[in-house]
């Protein structure tokens, strides 16, 4: 069993054009930095990128949107990004909003064989037009449905060679349930470690759920708005 | 006279009780963390992964690692706990959370809200905000009560795409306190030296006011 | 804000005849002990209890069978309890077997809000009798419902003054997912430390989940199967 | 002859690969651990919570907070995790799992599979049974092929209520290595000196025979 490699380039290998790849983070915290720099360098195009944000105009998934790689977004959010609004606008980029809750949970429910869920997230709005609705103890709910993905790119602070991963602090946020939906799920990490060195009670993405894994390089998370008191 | 932001964050922070799981949405409803009552517990949620938020850091303890939904730097209290998106919106939609705070272009006087979209404009997207107005037990937006145009924002019906219906508890604006009630909005609380003409008179949809409605309690500061 | 109690007859408080309980644990591994003994003390009677096991004849929730205070088993293992068996068959308990995978994701929907959503366990099997189906990527699924409880009992390592829990090893099983959906949490840990104490980077369930947490005593943390090499 | 129980799992090792999370059921099933071919890295799943299970432990290692699936008390080897019980069927239902073996009472040319309940007299549940045959990827049930009586356990259709349909791929029983195909059981491999005419006779339901059919590669032992 050998789930690790060298290099960004070398585990995103097999993306292709026209694929659905999930995007760990919130805003710029946790996004998987080198892989996202990797397709950038591959030129990819066509994507599908189910992600909550789309980074900034000139970090993160911005520099995929940028570059005219995506032809979707699925995402719960666009502020702070201006090309994202603009490209939306413009209808130049198909884009599904979805709410947050909600996607986190499909892409949880891809990853643990839950094809479908009832959420009362969205009713009465937009996000509702042709979905499925049903009353649960007299309050209407949405049938909404799980996510997966060709490639889940997420990334951790420690994970060892087995593939288990630990997040720190907020950095976790999507990178979890992302890592349970791809078929095949990358993560890259701040320090790889051999396996035996995590404590087992405390791993937040079990191995299983992790195909590859590599230790990431010169990571500059940004912050989007730093505030002090 | 008209509230200012701050004081739309104090009034609000009336609303707290000893124990509460609090989410606060961004602009004013954030403001709102600084008027905990002293002595009082209360435990704020972040829909990104923190229950037990604290305040921003200090210089020297900016980290990129711990943000808020704003996506600010923020800091943890003791007893602080981090966790994934998923678990963080099953805290939410399950109901465990106690009150949500947060602004809007638009409310009905059903309740309904409207806070993330106008079309061919501007489009945020709705974040965790239709979960949150879905699922929440108890809501209260903070906002104002005109547009800058001087246009009344509390409405029998939305203009703009809606982020959820028959949700709404209670609004506090910068003039009034209004609860949503079965029979529509019900005047509570006046800003302090705002008449109740002027309230109804800025208030689009119907406004029930009945008796005498006492000016909101507000330290001087 | 108050969680502590002293003891476990007082964080029972409130339990009645009648109501729905969910306990914690796999076999007799996790299992609240403290709780289970109060509540026969307490001898309330009629009880639903939702829980995977139900304990050995003489321990665990094979008290509260013995002492028939249980009406209604929702479990989904009998075996090793010879008393459970026994009034399963002569009709003396009313019993609903579940797939332990569906048991434990109908706890965690239920202090979700996920009023419902499809799974492929038990069809065609007499656990989809009268249940809705519904075919997904060409594979039947089975629609199920929410759990929720009155009461939800639960076991950790440690807990802290705020209610959060961390588990150790195998002894977390159920008890994360049913401390989710107990409309009451009642927690009882080996150890109660201060707010602040625990790493709040490995904390197993937050808590805004548990309302009551009490240190437990005398824990016998009996072993079904001592097996050794 | 008929395999023993331990050559039972010692055949079934042949199907594991390098890398394979493989779920272990209750009783043979077990024993297939300690039969990894040397260099091979499996990493066995326990239903209860855990990835990465090691052999038993010591006497002086037995720990109750540290059990598998059976109940037995184990260890854990390095890169192991443990995890509540909806993660760990989010793992099995996910189709995350390359291999489940399983006990069974009955299986039928179809893939069918009866294992928990004999009515009126035993009662053990499903437990996680139900939940792993309906998602895994490869299903291989270790049993014996004819019960204490003589009767066969490889049938046209269960006589016991069912754990679950069309899901089992493969059968390895104390005489015999059965594939179960569309067109129904086909036999695969013979046990030592066991004779294609007497893995007939003791299977109820027609069996596919095409060509020689070789015996099974066990090491002697």
């Amino acid at each position: 069993m050998n789930k690790v490699y060298k290099s960004a380039n070398q585990a995103i290998e097999g993306v292709k054009d026209g694929m659905t790849l999930m995007v760990g983070g919130f805003g710029l915290c946790g996004i998987p930095e080198n892989s996202i720099k990797a397709l950038l360098e591959l030129g990819v195009k066509g994507l599908t990128c189910i992600s909550n944000n789309a980074g900034v105009d000139d970090f993160g998934l911005g520099l995929l949107l940028k570059n005219r790689q995506i032809h979707k977004m699925i995402s719960s959010y666009v502020g702070e990004n201006a090309e994202f609004e603009r490209q939306l606008l413009a209808g130049e980029l198909e884009v599904e909003l979805i709410p947050q809750g909600t996607l986190a949970e499909r892409c949880r429910a891809g990853g643990a064989g839950i094809p479908a869920f009832f959420v009362p997230a969205g009713f009465g709005t937009e996000v509702a037009e042709g979905k499925e609705m049903r009353d649960f103890n007299g309050k209407p709910h949405l049938l909404e449905y799980a996510l997966t993905a060709d490639f889940a790119f997420v990334k951790a602070w420690k994970g060892d060679t087995h593939g288990n991963l630990v997040f720190k602090q907020t950095a976790n946020n999507f990178n979890q349930s992302m890592a349970m939906a791809g078929k095949i799920t990358v993560a890259e990490v701040e320090e790889l470690v051999p396996a035996g060195t995590l404590d087992p009670n405390y791993i937040h993405v079990p191995g299983i759920f992790v195909q590859r894994i590599f230790e990431g390089k010169g990571y500059e998370k940004r912050i989007e708005r730093v505030t002090t008191r | 006279m008209a509230l200012t932001k701050e004081q739309i964050a104090q009034r609000i922070a009336q609303e707290l009780q000893d124990g509460y799981y609090v989410n606060l949405g961004i602009g004013i409803p954030t403001l709102v963390a600084n008027y905990i009552p002293e002595g009082m517990q209360v435990i704020l949620q972040s829909e990104n992964g923190i229950l037990g938020m604290g305040q921003f850091p200090l210089p020297e303890e900016v980290d990129a690692d711990l943000i808020n939904a704003g996506k600010q730097t923020v800091t943890v209290n003791a007893g602080a706990s981090f966790f994934d998106s998923s678990l963080s919106f099953a805290m939410i939609r399950g109901g465990h959370v106690d009150l949500t705070v947060l602004g809007a272009f638009e409310v009905t006087d059903s309740g309904d809200i409207a806070s993330w979209k106008i079309p061919g404009k501007m489009v945020k997207g709705m974040g965790g905000a239709m979960d949150l107005v879905a699922s929440a037990r108890n809501i209260i937006v903070a906002m104002q009560h005109c547009s800058k145009d001087g246009e009344s924002k509390l409405l029998k019906k939305c203009t703009l795409p809606l982020t959820g219906i028959n949700c709404v508890k209670r609004i506090v604006s910068d003039l009034a306190v209004i609860e949503v009630t079965d029979r529509g909005f019900k005047l509570l609380e006046r800003a302090p030296g705002v008449s109740t003409e002027s309230i109804i008179a800025a208030t689009a949809a119907p406004l029930i006011v009945e008796g005498e409605i006492p000016e909101m309690n507000l330290p001087v500061w």
